[in-house]
């Protein structure tokens, strides 16, 4: 049998086994040796919601899932073109991810008659035929049995051979994938680096694997998938939660304002904390409070002593810390608050995404409290986005909420990395020392520069000692008011310097097609991927359809209004029951549709695409 | 930072006197509050603390006790109810060279900020908490807190409250507290010694001020005011000294094992020396004397002792958090912000 | 000189003095006896914002405003035509109210030199000349010394005497207008029955006030004020938290649903708590919690054993309340929230009132999780809507947001009593014992009924036990879920289950004016006499203004958009910055237009007029 | 309500067993966690309650402790965070007719939920409480939590944990807890004891349990579970017994004044008769005990005691409530709706 040789544009896989059996490895070093080799690519892991269901049930699948192409690819894809398993329950778990006609790779080890049991299919039950029978190639390896066969001369304990299976999988992917296996080497050199028979296990079942590939003519087809058009420049794979750590790391760095994080683990916030706490000689001092209501009030109290005070957590961490919010408005004290968003109401669906805090994140406080929103579109894009919510917080003396989700969070791509020295300096507004404490000129701790903002004056600077607090204060002085025209121009104060911001964000950008027309799709968040893949499909099929993607929520780009004119219609598709829809239509008055999916999950780009045919066409 | 300054103990600009310490803010509680005295008693202290008046900071949740910090001419924060011990949390971690204190009451500190309380004890950072007990909500105008007895009727308990209340001293030792001491607002010179001591002490100190609150539950510390109850309700503590009380010290507690009682020196058949002998550094037997917590409005109770019933040595929360950013940096160098971008793997794409 | 007695048909008094002299009870007196004189009324206690300020001093002055008539009256007035001070700190404070050309009575005695000092004035200020030059009458009574000479030989102690003052200036008034001294004599007797020598004394005080007036001709003119024609009925006076004290218990004796308030102290909302506490014996049970957060769980969890749980606070505590409501959205209990809202973010003006957490009742909570919301619009309207908030609550299984403020608190008007039979009964769902507990199909504790609510099955109940929590539910079962499709489907049926409940509640109906027209006036909450008396003026002047007032916020009317539409103009008054406003442009996308203040009192009803008649002309 | 029961300790269903009271729900632990056997044990003890489960409620918060509710055929309720002691407050004074659990980790009773921990022990509702102590944040994937020893390595403590821990039962006695005690997984026989003694107790009962979390925080109490240490780190308390330990009680423990010492009774100095004899009333020797403390993965320190601690008599929240109702309506009569809306003062407006 002869085989084929295709070239790919574009290809999406899915692994998927017990917890145990390395997905997540696995799919990493694919996703490593893809980048290497120059495509662009999204990567998802769908970690299962327990933290160690038994082996061997649907409740203990692990997943992990990457689309990776010659073209610009913006999402991890809907449905995979493969579809790796390691045992049945992976399966059951995960066939409903492959496309028709689509092709699995099938670990029959894991189809034992326990196997099946624990995944909860009947005795009698064959889903391997019966997924042959709906269409789907089935590859079959017995890779247990291949694995041990592999590594029989190595004397190691059967234990450790079954923990190479893995790698044995990926090397017939690689062969699939027209791959070179040299970079997984060298990782497992280095990985194992102090136990090399460990190593040379797994080089030899990886090895072993793409010959087998070859050997056996498991497949007809080979495919190969050329490099990506993509920017210059040096790269690396990276998280939503990792790009905001690097994100704040910078932020010490490049102003010298130490930074102070006070946090309370969550799910799917807890790697920030987690990572920052390893920062430790990067001017961050991370402090794990005893709750969501500590953490943000130490941020500030650190914020009054003059380092940007922090505070990360989830939708039911976030609602705790309203009430906080609030004095920080008043104490017009910089301060960034990041809600990786979960799915759901109360605890919801936590390991699962959604979008659903924008409206908790504009109006979840008592009175009137503005407070600056920004929101990251894609895991590389929170280093950026991060840095930016610090920046406002630093030189407008204000709150600022960063809201990512756990999509985002969890979910990984190439970032290219930013020169240091291109990083916007960071300008605090810091109060010098007055010599002359007793004598001169009463300091006015809210006396408000041109852009409203008051100085920081920090305890230990001479002549500035001052009382500020969440009482409604006099305008300048700050002392305790009670004047009703002092509360409505106070008021008024706290907003428009919030409004302000917007003369110091860019103008809003075009993400696809042109300023004007007949459709626009308007998006925040985490759909950008798919509303850009969405899009991009759309117009391919000659839709004269535009896109474009909100960073700045509030306040938002002074040229939004001017955009928004521009079209017939306008589509806003998000995780919620149309959060965005409901600001854009108070504030405008325009007749915004909203899209809107509460599954846990992204958007896919085909049901977003078939909305933007419809909306277009009617 | 440039404008952060290390504390010296020698005030730059002159011998500071209580006045300088005092804000032109009018004072607002109720004439005849024991706030009064115990801002006057703070006021009176700061010049003794050697520092200038920048490096102080007060912070503060809500209640009467909580306005405070207006009051004070140093650095100041009027937080909201119950945060005030985490607020200064973050502020002492962040700024180890600032002395801070939280003022607060029985309802801020020990009502909805009872978490943030006993965690910031068992941190123990150096904070100064007064916490000002007047066993009512004053601000809001006479509910009863987390410290009113049992029975006591206040707007919210018409018919007498039903919540069996805290021993703050019990509770802040029970949460691994490493100082706590007692003073009252009627007896301005001990609560001086008593506002001396929790400077000294590095760790958080934990110090509860008897105050009465003349509108809502004036009388609730009389027992240990009037001059014609106190001598034999009150005990006043000395490290290393028996544990003395009544007029002329006539009485005396022994321990009968790990039981308190009371002994009448004049009997004969007990001297000083059979007597309880207060050990600071106990605490196990700082425990042993929260415990006397009898109702002294009735006689022949144990007496309520006030002074410092533990100082414990133990290392501050912000000490151990710099230490370890000192051995981070000593370890890894200052952090590389760009090998920390590039990670461990990357890929050069080029143009 | 003869003295012209004159009709009136409305007026505004205040009165002003030192905490300390008894002007709320002076005030409640003259409305007393001003009610069972048979006019209309409206009043306002302006209470000093520190406990106990020094006596004399601006910030210890108290205030007590009545405003009364022979016509409908629906606000204590925007200005005074009477200001009584008793002290130099009392004009001080309050001369803004007055209306020009209005009538000061003073307390001679208030104006010393140490009241001047006090007060904040110069020594050589002369507030009351100032006053009469400014176009003012100003009465000049030395009420001190003439209190003294009238009790002079009661053989009271001075400070007793002294405490009579009020008496005498009382009766000053009566005499002014034309009221009966017999109520307030009554009431006296009644109130000091153990003592009856300063019943007497006061006694005397009030008539010696009114004989003074009528021997040193004080007025040279005296005046009446017709009875009002009322809705017949048995009336008494109530303040907005009463009423809600006593919606409760009407809820428990009604319904027999036992009833449980969680609550935690704080401005304005202390009274609830406070008031039902002393209520033991009629079915309602109060725990003051450690805080905000315990409160709610508390009320939770007596709810789930088959209580009404209700609890109440004002902004800052709800905000701390925000994960516990969305706990309460998913296990589907029925949860009264009330928040008695006060002026400005953080801690703000605490004894001052605004509108500004509507947007915080919609959406200040983590994800999607609607709630119902009510709001009351004048102090006797707490109770109705009080029970509405309870009986909605019940029979939908769903938390209740109830809004109140402030002024509404605090504020009090006449009540018509209701008929007890009048209630409308409410209807619990509770779930019935099953016998067979142990064989029966499985009980469904998600099962909905038509109007999507599921059953009350309360522990003690046979064959029911279940598991319920905050963790997304599958469909009828209860059991968690991480299906999307099932998370997709609860989302939309907890909002659909609140948005059912307009079919359950009264159309809106106009207040005041026609169902179309040019200008809409819409309201919500204690705006409401403002509104009301405005557009009643614009509409004496001929302008064909309407206005209806919003007592359900969510869902609305059924019938709301369509009396939307019939109008060319709508105007949204608020005491806030438009929350309102934005909820309507959002849902109905009408460019309806706030008139917002935020100065922590009620809107004027010229200010607002005045907005109304530029609005209807432009 | 016409569903409400009164308990009346005989189940009108049959004799039940332990597999009566479990739920059709998956366990969803870790395999090997020790949550499974506290499940085991509870659901043992569940006969022995004499109640149907339809009178019983689990009420619990997040964590993976907190997902017991799940897994017991009874009334349950899987809260928020921390609150559960706040939800079973309510609902214990709602229905005092229910026995009620609380099932809790030590970060959501401890960290988060700690004031309602403390606020719940002082009021003494008559709850069961179970604290799941592993050390650790379970649920998170491995944070540390206050129990965690001072330098301990978890995701957020790279270098070692700087906080200083609670000591979860101090804490309780210093809150004014009626009842606390100590068991743990791994000795389920005691543990069933524990829970039985738990349950019978009228007032809040804490019990915490030590338990492993074989995934995050494995072999946290091996000194006291190890075959090879634990008879020299455990003490087992017993009412009115002698402080023994070690193999064959080689060992028991002295109060030399109030400090607590290890005696050797095979050195002939020290008999049984020189030992504290435990007493479960006794609040200062209770206290004493929590401060047995030590760490015990190092020889010669004192024994960790497991067993009951202090078990006082002490009148419920809920019973104050009902007297106070019952003396209300006694006083009062039931409430009259039609002349509470009527107040004091009308006046009526003809037609
Ligand atoms: C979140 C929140 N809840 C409630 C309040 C209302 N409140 C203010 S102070 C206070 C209690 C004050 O009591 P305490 O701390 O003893 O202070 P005191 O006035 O007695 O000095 C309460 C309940 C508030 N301001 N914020
Ligand atoms: C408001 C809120 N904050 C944080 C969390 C995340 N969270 C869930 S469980 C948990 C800690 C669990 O620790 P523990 O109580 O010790 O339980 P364990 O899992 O160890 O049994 C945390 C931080 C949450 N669910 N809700
Ligand atoms: S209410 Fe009480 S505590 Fe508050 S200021 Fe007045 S006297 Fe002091
Ligand atoms: S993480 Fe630990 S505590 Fe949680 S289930 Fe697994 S072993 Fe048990
Ligand atoms: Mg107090
Ligand atoms: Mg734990």
């Amino acid at each position: 049998m002869s085989i084929i040789e295709k070239q790919k544009k574009e290809v999406t896989i899915r692994f998927a086994g017990d917890s145990g059996d390395g997905i997540q490895l696995t799919g990493s070093q694919f996703t490593s040796t893809t980048a290497l080799s120059g495509n662009d690519l999204s990567t998802f892991p769908d970690y299962p919601a327990e933290i160690r269901a038994p082996a061997g049930t649907v409740a203990g699948v692990s997943g992990f899932q990457i689309h990776f192409g010659s073209k610009a690819i913006h999402t991890p894809g809907d449905m995979c073109d493969v579809l790796v398993v390691m045992n049945a329950a992976a399966l059951k778990a995960n066939l409903k991810f492959l496309k028709p006609g689509g092709i699995i790779i099938a670990n029959t080890d894991g189809f034992g008659k326990k196997d099946l049991s624990l995944a909860r299919f009947a005795p009698t039950d064959t889903p391997i035929k019966d997924a042959k029978r709906s269409g789907y190639i089935v590859i079959e390896i017995d890779v247990t049995k291949m694995t041990r066969e592999s590594l029989k001369d190595t004397g190691l304990p059967l234990k450790d051979v079954d923990r190479s299976k893995n790698m044995f999988v990926l090397g017939v992917l690689y062969w699939l994938y027209s791959r070179p296996l040299d970079p997984t080497i060298q990782f497992l050199t280095r990985k194992f680096a102090k136990k090399p028979e460990i190593a040379e296990a797994n080089i030899k079942a990886l090895n072993d694997g793409f010959t087998y590939a070859i050997a056996t003519e498991l497949f007809s087809e080979r495919y190969s998938v050329d490099a990506a058009p993509i920017e210059p420049g040096t790269y690396r794979n990276i998280t939503g939660n990792d790009a905001i750590v690097l994100g704040i790391a910078a932020v010490a760095k490049r102003s010298e304002i130490p930074v102070f994080l006070g946090s309370y683990p969550i799910t799917p916030a807890s790697e920030i904390l987690q990572g920052l706490s390893g920062l430790k000689n990067f001017g961050v001092t991370t402090f794990q409070a005893e709750d969501e209501i500590a953490a943000i009030a130490s941020a500030i109290g650190a914020s009054f002593g003059g380092s940007l005070g922090i505070t990360t957590s989830s939708g039911p961490g976030i609602a705790l810390k309203g009430e906080a919010i609030g004095l920080a408005t008043m104490l017009e004290l910089p301060l960034v608050i990041v809600n990786v968003q979960r799915a759901g109401p109360s605890t919801g669906l936590p390991t699962k995404t959604e979008q659903s805090d924008l409206l908790q994140a504009f109006y979840g406080r008592a009175g009137e409290a503005p407070v600056a929103i920004l929101s990251a579109s894609s895991p590389a894009d929170c280093f950026e986005v991060t840095y930016e919510a610090c920046r406002i917080a630093v030189e407008h003396m204000i709150p600022v909420m960063l809201l990512t989700d756990g999509y985002i969070a969890n979910g990984a791509e190439p970032w290219r990395l930013p020169k240091i020295g291109d990083l916007k300096p960071i300008d605090p507004r810091y109060e010098k020392d007055r010599e002359n404490g007793q004598d001169a000129t009463p300091f006015l701790p809210y006396k408000r520069d041109e852009n409203l903002v008051r100085p920081w004056a920090i305890p230990g600077t001479k002549g500035l000692a001052h009382r500020i607090g969440g009482l409604e204060k006099e305008h300048e002085t700050g002392n305790i008011s009670y004047d009703p025209d002092n509360h409505q121009k106070m008021t008024e104060m706290r907003e428009k310097k919030r409004d302000i911001i917007a003369n110091f964000i860019p103008d809003q950008e075009m993400d696809e097609g042109s300023e004007t027309g007949k459709l626009l799709v308007l998006g925040w968040g985490s759909t950008y991927g798919s509303i850009k893949s969405a899009v991009f499909e759309a117009r391919e099929e000659g839709l004269d359809v535009s896109s474009l993607h909100l960073r700045y929520l509030n306040p938002f780009p002074k040229n939004l209004e001017k955009l928004l004119n521009g079209f017939d219609k306008i589509l806003v598709p998000e995780i919620n029951r149309g959060q965005l829809s409901k600001i854009l239509r108070d504030r405008y008055l325009l007749p915004v549709e909203g899209f809107n999916r509460v599954r846990g999950v992204p958007l896919t780009v085909s049901e977003l695409k078939e909305k933007i045919v419809q909306m277009y066409n009617s | 930072m440039s404008t952060q300054k290390t504390v010296n103990g020698s005030p730059t600009n002159g011998n500071l006197q209580a006045k300088d310490f005092a804000s032109d803010q009018e004072v607002r509680w109720c004439p005849g509050c024991g706030d009064y005295t115990i801002l006057k008693q703070v006021q009176n202290l700061m010049p003794k603390l050697g520092l200038d008046p920048e490096n102080i900071v007060f912070v503060a949740g809500i209640g009467c006790s909580s306005r405070f910090p207006y009051y004070m001419k140093t650095y100041g924060m009027h937080g909201i109810h119950g945060r005030a011990p985490a607020i200064a949390t973050g502020l002492k971690v962040a700024r180890p060279d600032l002395s801070v204190w939280v003022v607060t009451g029985d309802g801020d500190a020990l009502s909805i900020g009872g978490n943030h309380v006993i965690h910031m004890l068992r941190r123990n950072l150096d904070i100064n908490v007064l916490l000002f007990n007047n066993e009512i909500y004053g601000l809001t105008k006479g509910q009863y807190s987390p410290t009113s007895p049992r029975g006591q009727v206040t707007k919210t308990s018409p018919a007498g409250s039903v919540d069996s209340p805290f021993n703050p001293l019990a509770l802040a030792i029970g949460a691994n507290a490493s100082y706590v001491a007692r003073a009252m607002d009627r007896d301005p010179k001990h609560l001086q010694i008593m506002l001396e001591r929790s400077a000294q002490h590095k760790g958080t100190s934990f110090l509860e001020i008897y105050q009465n609150c003349i509108v809502f539950n004036d009388g609730a510390f009389s027992p240990y005011t009037d001059k014609t109850q106190r001598d034999n309700t009150s005990l006043y503590l000395e490290n290393g000294q028996p544990l003395l009380f009544g007029a002329d010290d006539a009485f005396g507690v022994r321990l009968d094992g790990c039981r308190p009682e009371i002994v009448d020196l004049r009997s004969g058949k007990w001297s000083k020396d059979d007597l309880w002998i207060h050990d600071e550094q106990d605490r196990n037997k700082a425990w042993l004397l929260t415990a006397l917590f009898d109702d002294n409005s009735s006689e022949g109770k144990l007496p309520r002792p006030f002074g410092v019933f533990l100082a414990e040595d133990r290392p501050t929360y912000e000490e151990l958090v710099k230490q370890q950013i000192a051995a981070a940096i000593e370890r890894k160098g200052e952090g590389d912000l760009e090998s920390l971008l590039t990670g461990e793997e990357t890929w050069t794409v080029k143009g």
